[in-house]
């Protein structure tokens, strides 16, 4: 018996320009994984955000377990069983895990919170489904991956039935997708129901029990995952033909580039993040930085970038001494660093887009001359930037907040990759992105390469790893587990490198 | 099984490696104490009594900014809740002849001002700046605008000693004779810990102070909980308004906070916005305005008295930049919280 | 009346409100604030049984009736101007500084110093020397919260708080005690008076000291604004991360703003020395410093709208005295007008729904993002 | 539809700029040859604030209800640079005496004076070394009238420790109190500790502190202090009240402190007094019969009346004071009164 716990009747939802959801319907059946797949800015997160009672849809309908209902908050949901795992996640930093689980359905003990009860049904569920997780860590301190965890279980302790997974493989490594999936299974086959929102083809076709696909806010197509394929799947997402692989020249490595030598890299609390690492990168190749999220590749790069001191080793660029060089200093040897967190680290959201291409080289000229800015120059030289990379916007006038999606990235490509370059350190280059921005950006990546530049790619996305990089490293705890070359190495093989797994 | 307390050690030793500065300056203070009372008791006492006096209105109004922040509002505005509290109680006070409607009515002005400080900050989306700096104006205008001549409230709040607790050498004197507020204070500080950290309440507090979506997200109502806070922590400094002319003075006078609203502002900042912090801090500031004092008294410093009247000032730098160092403030502190759609 | 008649009518009020309507579109909101302000504090005068229009009256004659009046606003306007600026720079990097009082006052005995203990230099030398060296104490007396913060994580609110109070007892101490006047008819505690050619003179009746106000606050606008020091300071105060990344040392950024802020504040005390005072003298430069916080806020926190709040405050502060002359009002009042017309221009969503404007997109204010770090 | 409120506004604007056109016509009269007005210019501070401004402008009104006086008015000074200013509204309105106060203001009303001839400026606690003939400065020996408190203290003190609390050292009548008590404490027991301090706000809050009064009373008292010296404005008068509270003695300063002071009616011995209404209303006497000294006048000085203490001084203590009082007099006594740095 088919039984529909949640359906969505023409839905619709504008905003000030845009319409969001234009009359979207699907139905989510009792244990049943239903993938939402779209590209970014398709409205799937709007749609999520209607069901969650976020916004209110301007028509439309909503009903669950066949019953017709108006969603007012996100508390309402919940009560009504539906829990929601937010792309970004929805944790209090600072919070112990348990905190942040009980957080809006605390039990009290007189006037006292009682922690100690919610403990055990908490590690009751943990047990069940086999989450393995500490309660008393900070939040802020775990990895990506177990926060997501602390979100599930946040919802499960609410009893929830039905749980929507905002993109939740973005930030997983492939360990922790199959992980994720593990549990998305033991959920249903427990009588929950999963919404998974996602533009990831792949997993869309290993997880789930029924595909609706979203462009433009509308529906454009439904699938069962055993009749579609990836490529079929993908000219219904993007609305055209996309080419999926990529096809790059072998490499030719050229001169030395960046040599780093026994590098050591501590945090602020004294823990070793980088352990004795050595490698180098020569110009026309890409060494792709693969490895779980959390296990030195982001202080890797920050170190050799100069955002944070090297406790001891070497590092050098082109030859010269690079070792907790300024970051100002790496700029000006040549190299461009593409920043993890894209809106927190490479741009400022409040200045316009054209102080923001200029970010890290407004003290050079022509932008500036003896310390007075040209803003002629600027924004001639922005105006030009917006439209050779197509940043979507109306002038370079306006904020760099009131860019969307992939158009902040498309920012920060077009600052470093329009100096003239021989080193570029990408950090989870394509996070987030969907599939046409994807391809963009990888093919700007070999461009580069093919020009002659070094290219270190830290992602902790295996395919990009794979399909990217000349030669892999792969790091575990802070250290370099091995090195190989990416046409003598399998997928799966890696995935063992990076659980630190070694042949 | 022993792992566990295993674990627990490595816990305590990890905290003693951490905090041991202030281990060791806490039982070296303590040690001092006890070496001094030992000498000079009277003097002792006196120091430290007039420790507690000082310390208490830079409680409160740290109290009340550590409230506010807790939720995510900045309030510079401590000052000038205090001053209108305070005139608000005198007055009351001296038209009433009944002090504890006083008090009542300088707690319900300063929840007053949290209000207004509330609807500028949530309401409104006013810059939080700009919200304290107008409460702080307009509390001088009005107060100095209104300000009567020739009212008196009779007597002040008087001391009660705490029966036999009060006769106990050294901590007697100091802890155990005084006035109600300060009592008062004692205990906001013990229940203001409890209610961030040990109940429902706190906890949400916590959470919008730090991430207001992730609360608003489980059902947590931001506004209620910044509304709510701002509005006792506007009694709070209500109380300290209470305490400057009702316990403390005995009579209003115009601008009478002298800046102490900006001093608890710093304490609540040294004291890491702990309300244990906070205490903590203003017995420091306290202690070092007593012995300014009491140097004073003694005569034994030949050197100009202004360079000992820097004295509490410079101490709280000094330790704030040798010992305390950097702190980390509630996440969402100023920042106003916006609901999707 | 046709249809076309009243289209044409249209039109013609269209074009008679053209440029009034272009002027009236940005000076809307503040001029209303005021008025609303000064609406609500007349208001008040009037339920205390005072003549709202009488003490309005006295006091707009008083700051702006005649040359007198203006001299004097400008007057008091000018330290306000800079104490503003100080205010104003340091928030651009994400700094509250509410030390100016402290920097203010040394700076103001500094300049004292250097206007009393020089003697025989041409006023063309001697002003910008002691107005130098005015900057420079205060400059040096800024640098220490910034040094703190930078070295030891010490926060600048705490600190300069604290150094404001040190700064009264050095200043004190100074003026009571190595620099003080020696002579047999003074006793108060002061510094000799400032040669005459350290004085800031008057031109036409107008103080000198604003005019040179207004230049730094051009030149704050400037610096802010055009060149590459300014965009780290706001890319400093907006994103400390970013501003690493850009490879701004943000470090070296606060301290500098720091420097200058406190340069800022050091010059207006040595203005308002040379200018208005003509040596040091406890007492006399009260609250100028806490008031460049209002000024800043009241002004947007834009270098350029400091010279009007400052203006604002000034006229309030000089025609105060001749309010309560003349029409009995405890000057105070404009207390709760300063508050109300703070309030007002930062609610400018409130005034815009009672003048029924459409919300520009011009961004809100705002100039905390927490207590940083 | 903005327009509208455009041409409202500006209306509102006209209508508040006619309406101080026709403010000033009614101060017109005082120009005229046969009104008299009188003038007062506050030091920084306010008329009401309990002490010399007080005494000053009540003596003023005091003299205009016993005389034919067209007019008085006072104006309070908030900022010390609007001293000059401030004069110049009497003089502008042509007001015949003007009356200042405060030592600060001294130089101005020289300045006033000489500039203006026809008007006769009264300066109280100013020494008036100009050579300005229609000027008087009026002053006051408080060492003398300190001295006479200090034995006061002296005589009635049980435990031998007496307190002072003052305001800042940056005027010389605080010093010169300061001094006096102290003098005149040692003067009947050579052994007497008596323990002081000036507040550490200098101008900025030294005379407007009740709560740091209090605060240092209480650890003056702590120290065995049983009499206390308030003299320091506002922080004085929160040094009193809190020696009554405490159920102890105090003494009043500048004038008598039981009718400015209720709430000091628990403790009030005495006050150290300055006769500054009395000098005022004299000299505006002696303005009238054309008897006014030029230079300078020594104003009185003494103790204020012991209101419900009387019984507290006993025949054999008024006599010692009543024979220091010739001693000061005679120079059989000196106070030693010397300006600290």
């Amino acid at each position: 018996m088919v039984n529909t716990v949640l359906e969505v009747q023409n839905i619709t939802k504008r905003f000030p320009g845009v319409i969001a959801n234009d009359s979207i319907s699907f139905k989510l059946n009792k244990g049943e994984i239903h993938a939402l797949l779209g590209e970014n800015g398709a409205g799937k997160s709007t749609l999520m955000n209607v069901i969650y009672g976020l916004y209110k849809p301007d028509e439309g309908q909503i009903f669950i377990n066949e019953e017709a209902v108006e969603v007012q908050n996100p508390h309402d949901a919940i009560a009504r069983g539906i829990g929601m795992v937010h792309q970004h996640f929805m944790l209090v930093p600072v919070f112990t895990v348990l905190e942040n689980i009980v957080l809006g359905s605390e039990t009290t003990n007189g006037p006292s919170l009682n922690l100690r009860s919610p403990r055990k049904d908490i590690q009751k569920i943990i047990d069940q489904f086999n989450l393995d997780i500490d309660l008393d860590t900070i939040t802020e301190d775990l990895p990506v991956g177990i926060q997501q965890r602390v979100e599930i279980i946040k919802a499960l302790y609410r009893q929830v039935d039905i749980l929507v997974l905002d993109e939740p493989t973005a930030v997983l490594t492939p360990q922790e997708v199959d992980d994720l999936f593990k549990i998305m299974r033991s959920l249903v086959d427990q009588g929950k129901s999963i919404i998974f929102i996602t533009h990831k083809l792949k997993e869309v076709i290993e997880i789930a029990d029924q595909i609706t696909v979203i462009r433009r806010g509308k529906v454009v197509g439904s699938a069962k995952p055993d009749e579609a394929d990836q490529q079929s799947l993908a000219t219904m997402m993007v609305g055209r033909d996309v080419d999926m692989h990529l096809h790059k020249k072998k490499a030719e490595p050229k001169e030395m580039i960046l040599e780093v030598n026994n590098l050591v890299v501590k945090d602020a609390n004294g823990n070793v993040e980088v352990d004795d690492v050595s490698f180098e990168i020569k110009a026309g190749e890409i060494v792709g930085i693969a490895g779980v999220q959390g296990n030195g590749q982001t202080e890797l790069v920050n170190a050799l970038v100069g955002m944070i001191p090297t406790e001891s080793g070497t590092v050098k660029i082109n030859g010269l001494p690079a070792t907790n060089a300024s970051p100002r200093k790496v700029t000006e040897m040549g190299s461009a660093h593409i920043p993890e967190d894209r809106l927190k680290d490479g741009r400022v959201l409040p200045f316009t887009i054209a102080d923001n291409m200029v970010l890290n080289t407004y003290y050079l000229e022509p932008f500036a001359k003896s310390g007075i800015r040209q803003q002629e120059e600027i924004k001639e030289f922005a105006v030009d930037l917006v439209e050779k990379f197509d940043v979507r916007t109306p002038s370079a006038e306006n904020t760099a907040s009131s860019l969307s999606g992939g158009n902040h990235q498309k920012e920060i490509d077009a600052r470093e990759f329009s100096r003239p370059i021989n080193l570029l350190i990408a950090a989870q280059p394509t996070r987030g992105l969907d599939v046409g921005s994807i391809e963009y950006i990888h093919h700007r990546i070999i461009e580069k390469r093919d020009e002659g530049c070094a290219v270190m790619v830290v992602s902790t996305e295996l395919d990009e790893i794979m399909e990217l990089s000349d030669r892999i490293i792969v790091m575990f705890n802070g250290k370099i587990i091995d090195t190989v070359n990416a046409d003598e190495i399998t997928k799966e093989q890696v995935g063992l490198l990076m659980a630190g797994v070694t042949a | 099984m022993t792992d566990k307390n295993n674990n627990q050690d490595n816990k305590f030793l990890k905290h003693l490696k951490k905090n041991w500065a202030k281990y060791t300056v806490g039982i070296l203070l303590i040690v001092a104490i006890l070496y001094n009372y030992d000498r000079d008791p009277k003097v002792t006492q006196a120091v430290l009594a007039s420790m507690v006096r000082h310390s208490t209105p830079l409680v409160l109004g740290a109290l009340c900014g550590l409230i506010g922040e807790r939720s995510g509002i900045i309030n510079i505005g401590i000052e000038g809740q205090m001053l209108i509290s305070a005139f608000a109680a005198f007055m009351t006070t001296a038209y009433t002849g009944n002090i504890i409607f006083g008090v009542v009515l300088g707690i319900l002005t300063g929840m007053f001002m949290g209000y207004l400080l509330a609807i500028m900050s949530i309401a409104l989306k006013l810059d939080q700046i700009i919200g304290g700096t107008v409460l702080n104006i307009l509390a001088l205008g009005i107060t100095s605008y209104f300000y009567q001549v020739g009212l008196s409230m009779g007597q002040k709040i008087l001391p009660i000693p705490l029966g036999k607790l009060a006769d106990l050498p050294l901590v007697g004197r100091v802890l155990f004779n005084n006035p109600p507020i300060t009592y008062t204070t004692f205990i906001l500080v013990f229940v203001v810990h409890y209610i961030l950290f040990h109940t429902k309440w706190g906890l949400r507090t916590r959470a919008v102070g730090e991430h207001p979506r992730a609360a608003d997200t489980v059902g947590v109502d931001v506004f209620k909980i910044r509304y709510v806070n701002l509005i006792i922590a506007g009694g709070v400094a209500g109380l300290a308004g209470s305490f400057l002319s009702l316990e403390a003075v005995g009579s209003f006078e115009r601008a009478m906070t002298n800046g102490r609203g900006f001093v608890a502002l710093a304490v609540m900042i040294f004291g890491r916005w702990t309300p244990f912090g906070a205490w903590g801090a203003a017995l420091l500031f306290g202690f070092a305005s007593a012995m300014q004092t009491q140097i004073n008294f003694s005569g034994a410093l030949d050197i100009p008295y202004q360079f000992i009247s820097m004295l509490p000032y410079l101490l709280t730098i000094v330790v704030l930049a040798g010992f305390v160092g950097r702190s980390r403030a509630p996440a969402a502190s100023g920042v106003p919280y916006e609901k999707e759609g | 009346m046709t249809k076309e008649n009243k289209k044409k009518d249209d039109q013609i009020k269209e074009r008679s409100f053209g440029i009034v309507g272009v002027i009236w579109k940005k000076i809307s909101v503040p001029l209303t604030s005021i008025f609303l302000a000064l609406f609500i504090g007349g208001l008040i005068m009037a339920i205390s049984g005072s003549d709202p229009f009488e003490a309005y009256g006295a006091l707009f004659q008083s700051a702006f009736g005649d040359i007198n009046g203006w001299g004097r606003t400008l007057e008091k306007a000018t330290p306000l101007i800079f104490s503003g600026l100080a205010v104003t720079f340091a928030f651009k990097a994400g700094l509250f500084n509410i030390g100016t009082q402290g920097q203010l006052l040394m700076g103001a005995i500094t300049s004292a110093y250097l206007g009393f203990a020089i003697t025989g230099l041409p006023a063309i030398i001697h002003i910008p020397l002691a107005l130098l060296g005015g900057a420079l104490a205060g400059a040096l007396f800024g640098s220490i919260p910034g040094l703190l913060k930078t070295r030891t994580g010490a926060h600048e609110v705490i600190t300069t708080i604290m150094l404001n109070y040190v700064a009264i007892n050095i200043t004190d101490y100074l003026s009571n005690g190595p620099l003080k006047e020696v002579s047999s008819s003074d006793v108060v505690a002061r510094t000799p008076p400032i040669e005459a050619s350290a004085e800031i003179p008057q031109v036409a009746g107008l103080p000198l000291g604003f005019f040179i106000a207004i230049i730094f606050a051009v030149f704050v606008w400037w610096i802010l604004e055009k060149t590459t020091l300014g965009f780290e300071i706001r890319t400093a105060g907006l994103s400390g991360t970013a501003a690493k990344y850009a490879g701004i040392k943000v470090t070296a950024i606060i301290v500098i703003t720091m420097v200058i802020s406190g340069a800022l504040a050091g010059l207006g005390g040595a203005v308002e020395t040379q200018g208005i005072v003509g040596r040091y003298q406890p007492g006399f430069n009260t609250g100028l410093g806490f008031d460049g916080i209002t000024v800043a806020l009241l002004g947007k926190v834009h270098p350029i709208g400091n010279i009007f709040s400052a203006l604002l405050i000034g006229s309030m502060k000089a025609g105060g005295a001749k309010m309560q002359f003349v029409a009995d009002v405890t000057p105070e009042i404009t207390n709760v007008v300063q508050a109300l017309m703070l309030f007002f221009v930062a609610a400018d969503r409130v005034v815009r729904w009672i003048i029924r404007q459409r919300e520009t997109d011009d961004e809100g204010l705002t100039l905390t993002t927490g207590w940083g770090n | 539809m903005s327009k509208k409120y455009l041409l409202i506004v500006v209306l509102v604007f006209a209508l508040v700029i006619a309406g101080c056109t026709a403010a000033d016509a009614p101060e017109a009269t005082c120009a005229d040859e046969e009104t008299l007005c009188v003038g007062f210019v506050t030091d920084v501070g306010e008329v009401d604030d309990k002490s010399f401004n007080q005494a000053s402008w009540e003596a003023v009104q005091e003299f205009a209800a016993a005389n034919d006086v067209f007019e008085v008015d006072y104006v309070e000074t908030r900022d010390a640079k609007d001293y000059e200013a401030n004069i110049n509204l009497f003089v502008e309105a042509g007001y015949d005496v003007i009356v200042t106060s405060g030592f600060a203001i001294g130089d101005y009303t020289a300045a006033a004076a000489l500039a203006n001839p026809d008007i006769y400026f009264i300066g109280v606690d100013q020494y008036q070394g100009f050579d300005v003939p229609n000027f008087t400065g009026v002053q006051f020996n408080e060492d003398y009238s300190g001295f006479l408190a200090g034995a006061v203290a002296a005589m009635l003190t049980e435990t031998d420790i007496v307190a002072g609390v003052y305001g800042t050292n940056l005027v010389p009548p605080v010093q010169k109190f300061k001094q006096g008590f102290e003098a005149g404490a040692a003067y009947i027991n050579p052994d007497i500790t008596v323990i002081s301090t000036y507040s550490p706000g200098g101008f900025e809050t030294g005379f407007t502190d009740p709560e740091w009064g209090a605060t240092t009373a209480a650890q003056a008292i702590d120290n065995g202090a049983d009499i206390v010296f308030g003299a320091g404005g506002q922080t004085g008068n929160g040094a009193i009240i809190e020696a009554g509270t405490q159920g102890k003695l105090c003494i009043g300063v500048d004038v008598d402190q039981w009718l400015t002071l209720p709430e000091a009616h628990a403790c009030l011995v005495t006050s150290a007094t300055k006769l500054i209404g009395p000098a005022v209303i004299d000299m505006l006497d002696a303005y009238m019969t054309d008897t006014i000294p030029e230079g300078n006048y020594i104003g009185g000085a003494g103790l204020a009346p012991y209101h419900d203490f009387e019984a507290l001084i006993t025949g054999d203590m008024q006599d010692i004071l009543d024979q220091i009082v010739l001693d000061l007099e005679s120079g059989a006594i000196l106070t030693g009164f010397v300006l600290e740095e």
